[in-house]
């Protein structure tokens, strides 16, 4: 069933899909301070000059913290509320269902220029709060979507098994709950993390003076100096993005779930 | 002296639409009392009140004495068996028997011996460290067995135990449900809306409706004589139809049968029954037989169908109260599809049920 | 046991996550200044380095063009962290206009004596004080272009078609860069003389012609330095622009030529000014007169950055070439920012019909 | 499978009300804002004047309907692009499609500017193509790309690929090797078989990916800023330009409504579509 010409659409869309990958790849070891192609020379300059240029490191630590930050909430918040989700049938679990999958269906730059306008409204906000309360709103969808799928795997008696041998609720989930949804959650985590420390239209909005998120600053650095430094710091992202990745795998079975 | 009592239980997943209303039960002490009807019946409910999962609205559960009523679940010291057998995937069969024991903090050495002993009598010694997900499913039902037995309950709660089980190992597994039951003198509540499993385990059987009780007994009674048409239809009588009384003499009550009257024990829930009454008459296939042609003798009846199943055949007979379902022994003469035959009745093992109260009164 | 590898992991992740805004939120003084993103390595040894020492303060920057940092102030108003903000003129006036800026007080700054006195309240109500002076004029690749470019009106020359770029009607030379096209067209078309054809702040022949313009155009640019990306890449090869950018033009490598055009070029200073909203009057001052002071101004001009409004600043006479000073800022053209402010929300308008593809 | 349990509601409202009152209070009620902000001008009263401007005004309509056609030409090239390779892809051995398949999320996990940023150094005058073209005697001079609509287009469609490759291989997976031999074997011919059993049964995962590509592309805002340029303008980008250069809240407002309901229609589109299918 599967012809010739079919493989070659592989090898398209894998060209297609990776090619600029490689070609950042390549621009990042070029001595040349252009983008002409192909690079000239081999140099590590870039890489040391994204490590002297303070907005890049001060933005990465803004871009952590808040990516740690807002993925643990709303995975702190998100996991009652897939619970409830998936262990009880009540009116309005549409609506719940609803609400928590709105943020992914509204445009990002929508939600930050909306927020933005909203805090405003609100008052004196920080611009920590701004960015942590956006990024925790659309990671909502991540969290209560992929650990409700690990709670549906679970059968929902095993929690009444431990509680009839003599744990009460909060210890009968922590016991059997928890750890056989530890996959599940590394998932969202992971998820999470990514989509938040990679989030551009949300942070543009919100990001302000002296705190700006890593990919806003790497686009406001695009808006001053065409130079190889970005595609060395791309390089780095996606080293950085891989050993997590495959981390999360080692340690906690990832792929058990995904 | 009742072991564990259920008073005037009431329940109600959604308001004024109760499941359970003053349902009340007795289970005596080292008994296996099993629950038996349909899905929607309560027995569930029930089974779940008594370990503390559902508050009941109003009602009393006692255990040996003690008002269990508005205790916590996890504070009842009951075992509980669960139809997915809600085995905790992450731990090993050993960590999985010995969950109760840790919750209730027993040492160490202890955990360990009773475990192991637990594991012994269901024939796991060898599985102790494997995950669940490695065991068939006949396996995981002993494991579940031993983690809900090897904390000592007071009382042990089935809940549709074998019906994730395929018909072989069913019938393994409920004879090793019973031995354990009797070798741990445990009084036993079990959940069943399959009769045969309830019939061969149980020392009484309770068969349940809408959350009413229809008919409290022994297997062999509830088998024989049943007492209401939902107990007659549940219990396997193939052949169901309807007659009008024409006679009662005390025990027996007389209705047509092909022009001949038979007599039939009967039951009512409203008194003698009196005769033009209704009466819903029940009898299994293999308690009538076929003779070949018109008999003056039996009803008059023709072959519509017939199976063949080993040593017996299986007949299907239009006749004047409806199609009958009729067993014989395949040694006896054979009828073909087509066939003019006579229905003999057997009656000592037929019964007739009154349930129409006012024609009864 | 797995999981409990897992929950140290995530209660670790709980606390870093927890512990890392409190390292950053350390409470020592701040002084935020709005400024924009370009250079920011040479005023930071020039200006922030020196400036924090001096006052045991870290600045904290927001960087962006003059209308992103103005949209940022209206939008926070009075919550905004905002304590010093640079502008271009046209912007300081609209700021000044909504209120978002304070008037200084000249007796606070012991340095603006030596500023030139056009220079020291531009818009004649203290809404901030001018720090330096730049000037919108072309320049061009003389390596890919042949016939000479000396006017205005050469950006709409065909020969080079699908190679020039004009800042965005936003920006600060956005206006006049069309002032000038106008000016230009003025005096060749109509054959008038550089007095005659004067200034016409409708420009309704550089509006004409702005069609035609736009076809030559590879793209507009907000940011000098979109420009120099734009140059370096060999997309544009004609454009306007802004002294203060020379440096960093010239830094492309490539064989640019500046021209001082017939028409002449227009001058513009920035500005300085203390936001409404500080709590942080005195260093906010402090800045400014540091900004003003003849180490910053000399330093800046040296490094080919700020063109000086110090007079009391002397610079040799190849970098004065490269910068808005000496000569030029008599002959340079200053434009009426009341006049350019009254049309621009129309021209913005009228811009982005033109403009858009 | 849900465990029925009476006087279960204190529980849920203390499970849910913590996120959702969050959720409400920072997600939902800044929409509402945003909502009154198009309708509400600053001078008071309420008007539709906002929207009437939008859709009169040439700027806004071309705009809207170069991102509509964007966003459609975008889909397209991915839909042709994954479908075969989908389809290899799900009949492959478990092992070497999972390393295949993480090969595809790669991109999905960096972000969109490291991934634009490389389309400047292939599409730029000294770029990769122009390099390329000019060493094959093919022009004579380097074409433009940036700042043009085909760069967007690739730009925008290299970042969505991994969104339309996933859905269907997750859908063609599910197609029983059995069926296709069973089409075979009724005689018909390969690519029979893959129009008329093929596609059909993977039109869910189709349907998901194209929604996916397309309201992605016609929302998103790296790629057109930085392959687009200040002239051409997507949806994004003019709303970012109301906002941030024009100070028109009250235009920015109505703009960003415009994409939510764009945004909103097609995946209601979507739904429509699965019901039908179902």
């Amino acid at each position: 069933m599967v012809s010739r010409w079919m493989y070659i659409s592989l090898v398209i869309l894998y060209s297609f899909l990776l090619g600029p990958f490689i070609i950042i790849f390549m621009a990042s070891f070029g001595a040349n301070a252009n983008l002409a192609f192909p690079p000239q020379g081999f140099t590590l300059d870039w890489f040391a000059n994204v490590f002297e240029t303070s907005q890049f490191i001060d933005s990465f630590w803004v871009s952590l913290q808040l990516a740690l930050l807002s993925t643990i909430v709303s995975l702190v918040m998100g996991m009652p509320v897939a619970y409830a989700l998936t262990r009880f049938q009540f009116a309005g679990s549409g609506l719940v269902e609803t609400i928590f999958s709105a943020p992914i269906l509204v445009p990002g730059l929508v939600i930050g220029f909306a927020m933005l306008n909203f805090f405003v409204l609100l008052g004196d906000m920080q611009v920590m709060t701004g960015l942590f309360i956006g990024h925790t709103a659309i990671l909502f969808p991540y969290s209560v979507r992929v650990i409700s799928a690990s709670l549906r795997n679970l059968d929902p008696y095993v929690e009444d098994a431990a509680v009839s041998l003599g744990a009460n609720r909060l210890r009968g989930f922590l016991l059997v709950v928890l750890p056989n949804m530890q996959a599940g959650i590394a998932a969202a985590f992971v998820l999470g993390f990514i989509t938040s420390f990679n989030n551009v239209p949300v942070s543009l909005f919100l990001s302000g003076p002296g705190v700006t998120t890593l990919p806003v600053s790497m686009l406001s650095y695009l808006e001053y100096y065409f130079d190889p430094t970005i595609a060395a710091l791309s390089t780095l992202l996606v080293i950085f993005t891989v050993v997590l990745v495959q981390t999360a795998e080692r340690v906690l079975g990832l792929s058990q779930f995904v | 002296m009742p072991y564990l009592e259920i008073h005037d239980l009431t329940v109600s997943y959604e308001k004024n639409k109760p499941t359970l209303e003053r349902f009340s039960l007795h289970v005596e002490q080292g008994e296996l009392l099993s629950l038996l009807g349909p899905s929607g019946c309560g027995k569930t409910t029930t089974l779940r009140s008594v370990a503390g999962f559902i508050k009941p609205d109003a009602g009393q559960i006692l255990i040996n004495d003690r008002d269990y009523t508005r205790l916590p679940p996890n504070q009842r010291d009951i075992g509980l068996v669960f139809q997915s057998y809600a085995l905790f995937p992450h731990l090993t069969v050993f960590h999985n028997v010995a969950f109760g024991l840790r919750m209730r903090r027993i040492p160490k050495d202890e955990v360990y011996s009773r475990v192991a002993n637990a594991l012994k009598m269901v024939g796991l010694e060898a599985f102790a460290d494997r995950r669940p997900a490695q065991l068939s499913g006949g396996q995981q039902q002993r494991v579940a067995l031993a983690r809900a037995t090897v904390i000592e309950p007071q009382v042990l709660l089935l809940d549709e135990p074998l019906s994730n089980l395929d018909a072989g190992l069913r019938v393994e597994m409920r004879q090793e449900i019973r031995r354990l039951q009797q070798q741990l003198g445990i009084t036993t509540l079990y959940v069943t809306h399959d009769q045969v499993e309830a019939m061969s385990i149980s020392d009484r059987v309770v068969v349940m409706n809408q959350g009413e009780i229809e008919q409290i007994g022994r297997p062999e009674s509830i088998f024989a004589a049943p007492e209401t048409v939902f107990v007659a239809d549940f219990m396997g009588f193939d052949n169901h139809f309807t007659a009008v009384v024409e006679s009662v003499r005390d025990s027996k009550l007389t209705v047509n049968w092909g022009g001949n009257p038979i007599e039939l024990r009967w039951h009512s829930k409203f008194g003698s029954p009196q005769s033009g009454a209704r009466a819903e008459i029940f009898f299994r296939a293999d308690n009538a037989s076929l003779l070949a042609g018109r008999e003056a003798s039996g009803l008059a009846g023709q072959v519509i169908l017939h199976t063949f199943h080993g040593n017996e055949l299986q007949y299907l007979v239009e006749t004047e109260v409806g199609e009958l379902s009729i067993k014989q022994d395949s040694a006896s003469e054979r009828f073909a599809p087509g066939e003019a035959v006579t229905v003999q009745a057997q009656t000592q093992k037929w019964i007739a049920i009154l349930e129409d109260r006012e024609q009864n009164a | 046991m797995r999981s409990h590898r897992f929950i140290t992991l995530l209660l670790a992740l709980l606390v870093l996550g927890l512990l890392a805004p409190m390292a950053v939120a350390q409470d020592t003084q701040t002084l935020t200044v709005s400024i924009w993103g370009f250079n920011l390595d040479v005023l930071e040894e020039n200006v922030f380095a020196p400036f924090e020492e001096m006052h045991n303060v870290d600045i904290v920057l927001d960087t962006g063009n003059n209308s992103d940092r103005l949209a940022r102030l209206q939008a926070e108003g009075a919550n905004t962290d905002i304590d010093v903000a640079h502008f271009a003129t046209q912007f300081t006036h609209i700021a000044s206009q909504e209120g978002l800026l304070q008037p200084y007080n000249p007796d606070g700054l012991e340095n603006l004596d030596e500023v030139y006195d056009w220079a020291q309240d531009p818009l004649g109500n203290q809404a901030g004080v001018g720090y330096t002076v730049n000037s919108l004029s072309l320049i061009y690749r003389s390596d890919l272009i042949e016939a000479e470019i000396t006017s205005w009106a050469d950006l709409l020359r065909d020969d080079v078609a699908g190679f020039v770029s004009i800042p965005e009607m936003s920006t600060t030379f956005g206006p006049a860069a069309l002032i000038m096209i106008d000016r230009a067209l003025a005096m060749r078309e109509m054959d008038k003389s550089e007095e005659a054809a004067g200034i016409n702040y409708d420009a309704d022949l550089a509006w004409e012609a702005l069609p035609q313009l736009a076809d030559n155009l590879v793209t507009t640019y907000i940011r000098s330095s979109e420009l120099t990306t734009l140059v370096q890449e060999e997309e544009v090869w004609v454009a306007p622009y802004a002294s203060f950018a020379i440096g960093n033009l010239i830094n492309t490598g490539h064989d640019l030529s500046t021209v001082v055009p017939a028409e002449g070029v227009v001058g513009q200073t920035n500005m300085i000014s203390i936001t409404a909203a500080t709590d942080q009057v005195d260093l906010a001052h402090a800045y400014i007169d540091w900004f003003i002071s003849y180490d910053v101004q000399l330093a800046e001009a040296l490094d080919l950055i700020d063109s000086p409004v110090n007079a009391t600043v002397e610079l040799p006479e190849d970098i004065c070439a490269l910068l808005t000073c000496g000569d030029m800022l008599d002959t340079m053209i200053v434009l009426d920012q009341a006049q350019v402010s009254d049309r621009l929300e129309d021209w913005l308008e009228r811009w982005n019909e033109v403009m858009v593809r | 499978m849900m465990i029925r349990r009476p006087n279960q509601n204190r529980t849920i409202i203390l499970l849910v009300a913590p996120a959702f009152l969050f959720v409400l209070v920072f997600f939902v009620l800044p929409l509402i804002f945003l909502l009154s902000q198009s309708v509400l001008p600053e001078e008071g009263g309420f008007t539709l004047q906002g929207y009437l401007d939008f859709f009169q005004s040439r700027v806004s309509r071309i705009v809207y309907l170069r991102t509509l056609r964007l966003g459609l030409i975008v889909t397209g090239i991915c839909l042709v692009m994954s479908y075969p390779a989908a389809f290899v892809l799900a009949r492959m051995p478990a092992r070497r499609r999972s390393f295949l398949m993480s090969l595809v999320i790669l991109p999905l996990m960096t972000n969109a500017v490291a991934r634009t940023f490389a389309w400047l150094i292939i599409l730029g005058r000294r770029g990769m193509i122009n390099q390329t073209l000019l060493s094959l005697d093919l022009v004579e001079n380097p074409v433009r790309f940036i700042f043009t609509e085909t760069a967007i287009v690739l730009g925008l469609a290299q970042l969505f690929l991994p969104l339309m490759v996933l859905p269907l291989v997750s859908a063609m997976e599910n197609i029983p090797d059995d069926v296709l031999e069973a089409a075979l074997s009724l005689g018909a011919n390969r690519l029979t078989t893959f129009l008329r059993i093929v596609v059909p049964l993977s039109s869910d995962g189709l349907v998901l990916g194209a929604t996916l590509v397309f309201t992605g592309s016609v929302t998103a805002f790296v790629t057109p800023a930085i392959l687009g340029g200040s002239r051409l303008l997507l949806m994004s980008t003019l709303l970012r330009q109301k906002a941030v250069i024009l100070f028109d809240q009250h235009a920015a407002a109505v703009v960003a409504v415009v994409m939510i309901l764009t945004t909103l229609a097609v995946n209601l589109l979507l739904r429509v579509l699965r019901a039908q299918q179902s």
